[in-house]
């Protein structure tokens, strides 16, 4: 299977549907000329031509809108943004107006469009580069919220938020962007809300997301080792939430922790924390456990920031806390 | 002078005028599913001679004071007060109401509850016409207060930057809520603001249908032509309160009279004269009107309320 | 103890405020002349002069970005956002500016202001004029964020917020504007982040803050009647959240319901829930019940928005979920 | 001609170049601790004319290319570079960097990652000086493409209606990253644009630091006297790439040339002739700098790193 980088397969993705369906077009700063911020359309619009790749002004809360009112009268766009903490200046028109036209205005009106940014930590840009955001759009009824963490599923699930008829928040990763893995040649989708088994075990399930599955497989992998068993579920879609697959893991496991790099107060972590419980509670050995970026900005500094993001050495503590009680003093 | 134009912006001048009457009175029945609700009453004008000009293929964006532009661009009136009672079969199946009343069917793209949150929609339909050759003009409906939120500018200089096929309508009834224009910002004139933005600017009387109507074709015959966006300011006053609550206390007894006086309606009877339009067409459109909103409130309250399953359906397409 | 609407506490905070330091101004559209969207602020213009209580034009942004400005230099301004649904034209100065400055620039510079906002259902404003989005202002590490439910804590609570040296997103409540209840004469201050035990009980402890805690309290009084001991805690200040008066009111009682009217997902009640569950996992008789809205915008529709928001019947069902394990089959 | 005016322009300039120079050699070090940092070579004339004219209490709001706005307003170049390098002793404690650069002590209010991020708080700082009235006058930097940002709009609005004290300096370097100025607006002349505003406009040869010392002395002053904003558009370039990961391939060999031969050093030479400024000035200065440059790395290196503890610090105050 040929190698790519998640940069480019999520660049293939825009390729292929741009070729397949003229509707599709993208919209962003710097996305024509300069190829993208993080390279990903890079080549674009010497293929598509300005109409369709086309670099915008710096105007943030207008390229959100205009794409939802492209959508809203035919086109398909793809914008933009080029770091989430900019979704700061687009959160009217994602919350007020993408996500709840469709419903408001009585079924009339869909409004297929993807929003594409990216988040996270990894290169010191600092508290107002390096936000991870999901929660505020997984609390937005009318979002569909999507967080791949490989290039096959950049790929495959780049193409599935274009298909879908419903505002996408599409959310990359800035230390993802050079990854590469396997992508199938032929042509595939993925669909939206299918989290995916990313390896199997049986004393605890680790549930992650976007970069810190990597996190989560190299600790698994390490604890391997010790003879602890870790089942890895990348959520892949944040909503709608698949939570049939993580509480038939946990399920089998009966401990689950949660890792993501979003901060934790009011992270993604306390909603599959909530859920597991309500589900599984008599079932669960220990309580889910959450790891997670500290309640703190991100400094500008990369020696600093890996202290306020989750490490190895967390999750590993969070999962021995799972596993330190003993199935016989449970109920 | 084109006497069937004449006739027809009178006539839809009085259906907005006494549908909005009737609003009103329902509401103080208590017959309306929503608080919200704004009406134009006195700024008829503007929408009248605005979608008067727009061509079937067109596009509109409105406001929270919306009623005016859904009735000019043809909608239905029996589904509009179905909506406004919160009825299955009004236009947003009872979810949107007043604020949010919008037909597709039309090129209508929703009235807004966010001032100013429709602008960027509106570059964007111009957008998709820009790319897709749709031939169709975007109409973008906005009050004065309206100007000052970030948005207004980036919609407006994005439009102009690309030559989008869009034109914006400043419905200037001088207030935002409580703020008067002169408070609101320090260069009033349109013709002023549109340099910014290198696009023409015109202030045009807004309580002249046919004033507006000549400015906004013009205006859209350049959109169409691929020549940009046009900024119209329409110089109008809302003669009642911003809503329901509101009792203006923020304007003059004196102004509100001065003002109430530039009724577009009379104003227009009085330019063109009895000769275009007699008392006997008047009086036909009142009786016409008056039939349409008997029927459109009968067919409100003949509805079936929207049934409470319905706020699970449509959350995702 | 006299007794005042929840509007007039506010404003008499305000007012107390403005005398006792003339730092303090007050900034919003339609908050002079008009006296407020929700008639707040009504009268302060008169006594206090249209400098320093000051109608903005309508751009959310740069009233925020004000606040934040005239804050770093000496100034100590209240802000109005009429709706918290137009806080979404200000997450780029609330989240990237206001939360941020004192940490970024390394303590130099302290942002002390109020963004005063109202949000909830109630009077069928429909679904750009309706939601509750604390959820996002808890994720925003340097934000406090405060949402009474009485008038005696709306009053209290908005002297500590700005007398408060932080960026305090203030969240009152348009249902509960008109309501009436005992406010002491005596000037008096609420500490931020402490909670409040408006009811105590044995059999389960029901949380919640601003609206709904009337319907907590409501509920809880219904129960007495069933013999059913309803232990009720007001989170009041939902950033810092007070858990310890929490935890030690879930020890108690062993079993807990969440109740809010934000959204389900990714709600306060998802965080609040989670930290119970890992305090207090071997305690607990039961998993943490969460009630809340619906996952749906909400319509313009008075008599179908109460089918999204929470009412009784499901806070008590919620609470009999909780009843229902049985003591002795629990662990 | 004022000769010590003029010198210490120069000096300034050649101050921020040669640190400039000196932070991209350090960067190529690996001795920063962020990814995020952006020159302002080619741009000095504009930070140094503003800055010169402003007063002690005065206060300044800053982007994410301001180190030329900080050497300029009388930062200090030890614990700036202790801060670019990640240190303890940086003006934020090595967790602001390059782009969050601040000292409240000298009136800066911080560089600001978020374009048109700080336009709001700029106009909150001269409604602060209004209401006190703590004759200050605030300058706010930005950048040609963040003219496009609805914050700016709102801000420079505000400002205008209340007349605050604020003067809006626009550092037209042509290119917002890739997207050159006509590729983002259709009026580029901040004369027209300021129209808009009702305030006056200018546009300003931006590599004139003389030039831009008239226009913001004149601005400056208006402001001070309560005769509210000007917006300045200082023409100027940027010499090298939006940042270091920038290769500027959207824009020709030749224009490069030929905009770096209008280099506001040489400029001001030839301008005012070594009568006035002499090579030994130069010389002098050059020394001078190198020697304070020195300075300042040894300071940030011999400063202790950032403690990992200290970045869950100033979370609150
Ligand atoms: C973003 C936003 N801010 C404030 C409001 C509250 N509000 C509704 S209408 C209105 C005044 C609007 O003034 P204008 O744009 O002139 O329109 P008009 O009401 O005069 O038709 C205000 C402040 C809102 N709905 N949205
Ligand atoms: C709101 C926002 N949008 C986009 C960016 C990314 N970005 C950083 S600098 C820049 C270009 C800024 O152009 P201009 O305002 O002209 O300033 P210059 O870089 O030329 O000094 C962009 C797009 C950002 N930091 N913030
Ligand atoms: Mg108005
Ligand atoms: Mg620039």
């Amino acid at each position: 299977m040929p190698i790519m980088m998640y940069r480019d397969a999520l660049r293939r993705a825009l390729y292929e549907e741009m070729k397949a369906d003229p509707s599709v077009f993208v919209l962003g700063e710097d996305i024509g000329l300069y190829g993208g911020a993080y390279a990903v359309t890079k080549g674009l619009l010497e293929e598509f031509g300005p109409d369709r790749i086309r670099d915008t002004p710096m105007s943030e809360a207008a390229i959100v809108g205009a794409a939802i009112g492209a959508a809203m009268v035919g086109g398909r766009p793809v914008a933009e943004i080029m770091y989430v903490d900019f979704m700061t200046l687009t959160m009217d028109q994602v919350v007020n107006q993408a996500a709840k036209i469709h419903f408001m205005f009585g079924g009339q009106i869909k409004v297929p469009c993807v929003i594409r940014t990216q988040q996270g930590t990894g290169r010191g840009a600092g508290a107002q580069h390096s936000q991870s955001l999901e929660s505020w759009f997984i609390h937005t009824p009318g979002l569909k919220v999507v967080a791949p963490s490989t290039p096959a599923d950049a790929y495959g699930l780049l193409r599935a938020s274009i298909q879908d008829d419903n505002p996408v928040i599409f959310l990359e990763h800035k230390g993802l962007y050079a990854v590469k893995d396997e992508v199938p040649e032929e042509p595939f989708v993925t669909s939206l809300g299918v989290a995916d088994v990313r390896r199997t075990g049986s004393d605890v399930t680790l549930i992650s997301y976007s970069r810190t599955m990597q996190l989560a497989l190299e600790v698994a992998a390490q604890l391997e080792q010790r003879d602890i068993s870790v089942e890895v579920v990348d959520l892949r879609t944040l909503q709608p939430l698949d939570m049939e697959t993580v509480l038939r893991s946990v399920e089998k496991t009966r401990r689950a922790v949660v890792l993501h790099e979003a901060v934790m107060t009011g992270g993604l972590g306390a909603e599959v924390s909530a859920r597991i419980t309500e589900a599984l509670f008599h079932q669960l050995l220990s309580p889910v456990r959450r790891v997670a970026a500290a309640d703190a900005p991100l400094p500008a500094n990369v020696a600093l920031e890996k202290y306020v993001v989750p490490n190895a050495e967390q999750v590993i503590r969070a999962i021995e806390e799972t596993l330190a009680v003993k199935q016989q003093i449970a109920r | 002078m084109n006497r069937e134009l004449t006739k027809s912006l009178y006539r839809t001048m009085l259906l907005i005028r006494r549908t909005e009457e009737r609003i009103l009175e329902e509401m103080m029945k208590g017959k309306l599913a929503s608080t919200m609700c704004h009406v134009s009453i006195g700024q008829e004008a503007v929408a009248a001679g605005t979608c008067s000009a727009m061509q079937p293929q067109d596009y509109l964006t409105s406001t929270h004071r919306g009623h005016g532009h859904f009735i000019a661009r043809g909608g239905g009136l029996d589904r509009m007060m179905a909506e406004l009672f919160g009825k299955e079969t009004g236009y947003c199946k009872g979810r949107g109401g007043s604020m949010h009343i919008t037909d597709i069917s039309i090129g209508h793209l929703g009235a807004n509850g966010i001032v100013g949150g429709h602008l960027g929609i509106a570059a964007g339909a111009g957008l998709w016409s820009q790319i897709s050759k749709n031939n169709a003009v975007t109409v973008c409906f906005f009050g004065e207060g309206a100007t000052n939120e970030g948005i207004t500018h980036e919609s407006v200089n994005m439009s102009a930057l690309w030559k989008l096929p869009v034109v914006y309508v400043v419905e200037n009834n001088h207030y935002a809520m409580s703020l008067a224009w002169e408070r609101s910002t320090a260069q009033q004139s349109f013709i002023e603001k549109a340099k910014a933005y290198g696009i023409p600017g015109v202030d045009v009387d807004g309580q002249d249908a046919l004033a507006v109507y000549e400015a906004a074709s013009e205006a859209i015959d350049r959109a169409r032509k691929g020549e940009g966006p046009t900024l119209i300011g329409a110089h109008t006053y809302r003669f009642l309160g911003h809503s329901r609550a509101d009792p203006s206390k923020y304007r003059s007894p004196e102004e509100e009279e001065r003002e109430r006086a530039r009724d577009p309606l009379t104003i227009m009877r009085t330019k063109v004269g009895s000769d275009v339009l007699s008392d006997s067409d008047v009086e036909a459109y009142e009786a016409e009107v008056k039939q349409m909103l008997d029927a459109a409130v009968k067919f409100a309250e003949d509805s079936p309320l929207a049934q409470p399953s319905t706020v699970f359906e449509d959350i995702y397409a």
